[in-house]
């Protein structure tokens, strides 16, 4: 094959079973947290500590359970790659709905 | 011959002939690399032909070249991109001043109304050598307002407005197009823009039956519907005293603030908790589906016409009575 | 050529190696599944070309006199319809791709053959459901669904078309996935990405955007299935809804679909160039490089469909410059396959005919979008025939002339004989006639103004839309011709041998047609793509 | 084999980048109305029983573990185990549909569903500071959102049946095991999901305005 870089001992890789349940409470901590947060008045933060924590959280199963961090490169580069095209589409839509108040075509 | 069997619109409008060099810039440019590709294949074609060149000499590629055929096409794509954007923004921007026209589009006709009270419907007169910004919603699909001997087009939204600009520069009868398809007579959605001379266009006006001016209808319903309880024009009522607001900035209770323009009248009184100006409550009620585009059209008329007391109303007053005379 | 003694007996390939509906029906070769597909999209080609029949008829005459202005909007709309998600998405992928990119790669099949063969009942299946609506009344909201028309407006049959979109939306996934997954994992030994052909490259590219583009229309036509039925508002312009969504939404996948559709003509195009020029592709790595490039900004330039919509003057400025961006790897392909013919010996076989085709009238549809992306002047021009013209130059001038060039070349492979020559050159010669006889009066119409989607038009527009119907009816005898030939080709045809046009690259060391398994042993590649200088003249031997 | 697990592998990622995408229009027409009738979406979120919300976030993390584990068991070639603990995944699996059908339920009763029964009370009907059908918005986004991400649980609970089946049938090995770990990417995905739609739809902001 062309890529024979991947180790199969690396991609078979057990993870012990004390990091998953480590992982587990880590999340269920952080669900309490993001809970909690949202009570506090932080005016616009409090979208940016709850996308934060649920960034935090997805990425620990990202990597974790779904085992990523052990994954080939390809792989994650293909997980990196979707999500900047999910960034674009956010961004660029955005980019529309942001300065539509200030330019829309036909205004003053 | 070239009478019944045109291959180029007419040139009616200020800025087809902007429209017009950029799109001949386009054709000189598209057309030399078009026939150069042709060419270059139809030499290689008969030049290398089998029979001629049996023995093909292999190459690799050429950076140089490469480059050259990246870099060129580039540069002047640049070019395409500076000025069709100086255009569109020329295209995009109503200049001050302009008379306006409200339009409603439904499915399938074109509704105007004019600042003096004048409405029709599938036909727009207006006079040559002024500006004229249309002012445009839907009452129902997209349709997209396209005259093409002006070289303009913009889509008629539901839910808000959109405008476009024009300032005709020669008398005649031009075609008026949806051009967003709109259901089943979408190709007949199609009207005339007739182009007067000033005095022709005073005397259609004086014709054309006016109702009162659009600014004096609008300042009707704002009283019938009892606006004027809150937004009081003599002292501070519960709502803003709407004078002098258009045009101007406002600064909302979020701390925002907002160009005060048709959009924003439009949406304060169809959905008033949207943006609430500053220092008051959002306590006004909702005139979304009591209200009709027209009506619409009539009252943010009216609010317009509070910001601009000296020239606006005068010719208003005057083109209705030379209107209510006839 | 050596081994063109073949012995009398025909030995097995994966077309006589079982026989009865089942083998075909549960196959998972992908020679055969390609073979379905074959049909299928031939199927949706001609229905297609009958409402495209329909459509010129009807526009001979300004007045609305053929069909009724409903039956003409429908006609329109189920043209777009069964062309753009029903043939040309995937012609050249699961028809061609699927036959050839396993043999390219030197594999046995796809990475994944039962979701191969699942996609192509997927697709049968989102067919089905566009079919019956269009058998039991039809649609007609062009096939851009622009909502409040698609959504609150129309009494046609949008759900059920829209559903059958969404469902043969993952077919194309399915084969998109297969071919990423089979390109990276499958590849022979020696096989590295410098020495895959570029319609390994260009599918590659498609297939990112199938994977990464596809779900969002599936997302967005759901969403108008949804709020048909259940009235949820998003796209309802009297809740608030903004209509614009809608449109961002569908170009975020409808503008790269236009690069799933021409990014493995392209392809094509690079094999079939190469192979009559007898010469290793120009520039190689910058042809691939172009595919992936195109792939990745044609992300990012979607709204250039909105310029007039109502967006954001600002947001209009920055998809203008990004649209522009785009338009250079496409001009990097064009030129690099005019130099490839440099000092080459060319031959004029059928498949280089529309190779010259495709790139000729790629150009002109390229240059015209180049038009469409300046803001200025597409104020003008959209929504017009203008942008029927350019669209059709790229979809019908370069990718239905690549599927056709893709079908003539690899056609002694697939069946094994050839099909017959001057019957094949006359129909490039009308195909190519007739196109630009159809398509090029509309430039010129659309610049006069004439919008799209008219059913009545204003007399002065009349002489050109007769030419550009009695353009189609050329076009229609060019597309009928090979029908014939290909069918009659299957029976009278001359036996191909394994490499009838003395090619380069694994799929032609194979015989024609090819083993169920494609190789018999599996092939070791120690030489560069379009290595025509050291095989100059002779057949190149399996393994090593 | 570890070919073929790559490759099966490799193929699932392709697929989970698609379900990326398709959820990512939702979350764009989120993020695009949020940003136009913010007010309308607190509104909107304060119906929300953040309780519930809450524990179905924790049951579903649960569920990821006893998957992840269940993974693990089939790596180390313990069929029994592997078995209970997917067993244990469509338990939780059920519990998250349950409480996710007891919420469905309350917006039901309260016509808090998009459409002609919507309805919508604001503070003070007098004077509605936000228009309900803004909010009416948020509800359908909030009622598709969750909908779609519910139906790939209910498809994620079928697969992992599926696993069951085949597992105690011995269909597993460590040498062949890639249907356990892909399906268990599958579920991860699935949570990922959930992880973001939970702060986005029912925690937007507890301000009373």
């Amino acid at each position: 094959m062309a890529q024979p870089q991947q180790h199969d001992d690396e991609y078979t890789h057990v993870v012990p079973a004390s990091l998953y349940i480590g992982i587990w409470a880590t999340l269920m901590v952080l669900t309490l947290t993001t809970v909690l947060a949202s009570f506090a008045e932080l005016g616009w933060a409090n979208i940016v500590v709850a996308l934060l924590i649920a960034t935090i959280k997805g990425t620990l199963v990202v990597l974790f359970f779904m085992h990523l961090r052990y994954s080939p490169k390809l792989t994650i580069a293909a997980v990196i790659a979707s999500v900047f095209f999910l960034f674009i589409m956010f961004s660029l839509t955005m980019t529309d709905y942001i300065s539509r108040a200030w330019s829309t075509y036909g205004g003053h | 011959m070239w009478k019944n069997f045109p291959l180029f619109p007419e040139r009616a409008s200020a800025l087809a002939g902007q429209v017009d060099g950029l799109y001949f810039f386009l054709i000189a440019v598209s057309a030399f690399f078009t026939v150069l590709i042709f060419l270059t294949i139809f030499v290689f074609a008969v030049k290398y032909r089998r029979e001629n060149n049996p023995h093909p000499t292999q190459i690799e590629g050429s950076l140089p070249l490469e480059l050259t055929w990246t870099l060129i096409p580039l540069g002047i794509c640049m070019i395409f991109f500076a000025w069709g954007s100086l255009i569109y923004f020329q295209e995009g921007r109503s200049p001050k001043g302009a008379m306006e026209v409200y339009a409603v589009g439904k499915q399938w006709m074109w509704k105007f109304e004019h600042e003096t009270g004048q409405r029709e419907i599938n036909q727009l007169h207006v006079p040559i050598d002024r500006d004229v910004k249309m002012i445009m919603s839907s009452q129902d699909v997209i349709h997209s307002f396209f005259v093409p001997a002006f070289r303009i087009k913009a889509d008629v939204l539901p839910g808000r407005y959109t405008s476009t600009w024009f300032h005709p520069t020669k008398l005649g009868t031009y075609h008026l197009f949806c051009a967003e398809y709109c259901g089943t007579q979408h190709s007949g959605m199609i009207g005339e823009v007739v182009v007067m001379d000033p005095s022709a266009y005073q005397a259609w006006l004086v014709a054309g039956g006016s109702a009162g001016a659009l600014s004096e209808s609008g300042q009707q319903v704002f009283q019938q519907m009892g606006c004027a309880t809150c937004h009081r024009s003599d002292t501070q009522g519960r709502g803003p005293n709407l004078a002098g607001l258009f045009g101007k900035q406002v600064t909302l209770d979020d701390g925002r603030t907002v160009l005060a323009d048709e959009n924003y009248i439009r949406e304060s009184i169809l959905n008033p908790a949207a943006k609430v100006t500053a220092g008051f409550k959002p306590i006004m009620p909702t005139y979304q589906g009591q209200i009709s585009e027209e009506t619409l059209s009539e009252v943010v008329s009216y609010i317009k016409s509070l910001s601009q007391p000296q020239p606006n109303t005068r010719s208003t007053k005057e083109a209705a009575e030379t209107g209510n005379r006839e | 050529m050596a081994t063109a003694v073949q012995p009398v007996v025909e030995r097995e390939n994966y077309l006589n190696s079982n026989y009865g509906i089942k083998s075909w029906l549960l196959t998972t070769d992908h020679k055969r599944i390609a073979l379905l597909y074959l049909m299928s999209i031939t199927a949706m080609f001609w229905l297609g070309g009958f409402f495209a029949m329909m459509i010129r008829l009807e526009l001979l005459t300004p007045a609305g006199d053929l069909l009724t202005s409903d039956t003409y909007n429908k006609m329109f709309t189920m043209h777009g319809i069964t062309m753009v998600f029903f043939f040309l998405i995937p012609s050249v992928p699961a028809v061609i791709g699927n036959f050839v990119i396993p043999l390219m790669v030197g594999a046995k099949d796809l990475a994944f053959p039962k979701l191969n063969l699942a996609s192509w009942y997927i697709y049968m299946v989102g067919a089905c459901l566009a079919l019956w609506g269009f058998l039991f009344g039809g649609v007609d909201t062009g096939w851009t669904f622009y909502t409040p028309f698609s959504t609150s407006y129309s009494n046609t049959h949008v759900v059920s078309v829209a559903v059958g979109i969404f469902v043969v939306g993952f077919s194309s996934i399915f084969t998109g996935l297969n071919f990423i997954v089979t390109i990276h994992r499958m590849r022979a030994p020696g096989l590295t990405w410098n020495r895959l052909p570029l319609f390994c490259w260009s599918n590659y590219a498609a297939s990112l955007i199938m994977v990464l583009g596809t779900p969002v229309i599936a997302i967005t036509l759901l969403l108008v299935a949804f709020e048909r039925l259940f009235h949820i508002g998003v796209f309802n312009p009297q809740l608030g809804g903004d209509p614009l969504l809608f449109q961002h939404l569908f170009w975020f996948y409808s503008h790269p679909a236009v690069y799933i559709m021409i990014l493995p003509g392209m392809g094509v195009i690079s094999e079939v160039v190469t192979c009559f020029s007898r010469k290793r592709a120009f520039g190689y790595e910058f042809v691939a490089l172009a595919s992936i490039a195109i792939a990745v900004l044609g992300f990012l330039v979607w709204a250039h469909h909105m310029f007039v919509a109502g967006i954001s003057m600002y947001a209009a400025l920055v998809f203008s410059l990004l649209s522009y961006f785009v338009a250079i790897p496409s001009a990097v392909k064009v030129f690099n396959w005019t130099a490839t013919m440099y000092k080459g010996s060319v031959r004029y076989e059928t498949p280089m005919l529309y190779a010259w085709g495709f790139i000729g009238l790629f150009t002109m549809g390229g240059l015209t979008g180049v038009f469409l992306a300046s803001l200025g002047v597409d104020v003008h021009v959209t929504d017009t025939y203008f942008v029927v013209a350019h669209f059709h130059y790229v979809m019908v001038g370069g990718m239905v002339l690549a599927y056709m060039a893709g079908l003539h070349f690899w056609w002694p492979k697939i069946t094994g004989k050839m099909y017959p020559e001057a019957p094949a050159k006359l129909s490039a010669l009308l195909v190519f006639v007739g196109f630009n006889l159809t398509f090029f009066p509309q430039f010129i119409l659309g610049y006069m103004g004439m919008p799209r989607r008219y059913h009545a038009y204003p007399p002065e527009f009349q002489v050109l839309n007769v030419l550009s119907s009695a353009g189609a009816s050329v076009l229609a005898v060019g597309y009928v011709l090979p029908m014939i030939y290909f069918l009659w080709s299957l029976r009278y045809g001359k036996p191909a041998g394994p490499n009838p046009w003395n090619a380069v690259g694994l799929e032609w060391m194979t015989p024609s047609p090819p083993p169920t398994y494609n190789f018999d042993e599996t092939p070791v590649v120690t030489w560069e793509a379009y290595d025509y200088e050291h095989q100059p003249q002779e057949e190149i031997t399996v393994g090593h | 084999m570890v070919q073929q697990r790559d490759t099966a592998t490799f193929g699932m990622w392709m697929f989970l980048l698609t379900e990326i995408m398709f959820f990512g229009g939702l979350f764009t027409s989120y993020l695009v109305y949020r940003h136009s009738y913010y007010t309308a979406f607190v509104e909107g979120s304060q119906k929300m029983n953040i309780l519930l919300g809450a524990v179905n976030t924790a049951v579903l993390i649960c569920s990821s573990l006893s998957m992840a584990m269940g993974v693990r068991a089939a790596q180390m070639g313990n069929k029994k185990l592997m078995v209970i603990l997917l067993l244990i995944t469509i338990v939780f699996g059920f519990g998250f549909l349950g409480i996710k059908g007891v919420e469905y339920h309350e917006h039901w009763e309260n016509h808090e569903f998009p459409g002609p029964n919507f309805h919508f009370e604001t503070g003070d009907p007098a004077h509605p500071a936000t228009d309900p059908m803004h909010t009416e918005i948020y509800f359908g986004l909030y009622w598709v959102m969750t909908g779609l991400h519910a139906l790939h649980m209910i498809i994620g609970i079928g697969l992992v049946t599926w696993l069951v089946l085949a597992g105690m049938r011995g269909a597993f090995s460590p040498v062949y095991y890639s249907p356990v770990e892909n399906v268990g990417l599958y579920w991860h995905f699935v949570d990922l999901v959930w992880i973001y739609l939970f702060p986005l739809l029912y925690l937007i902001s507890h301000k009373h305005s």
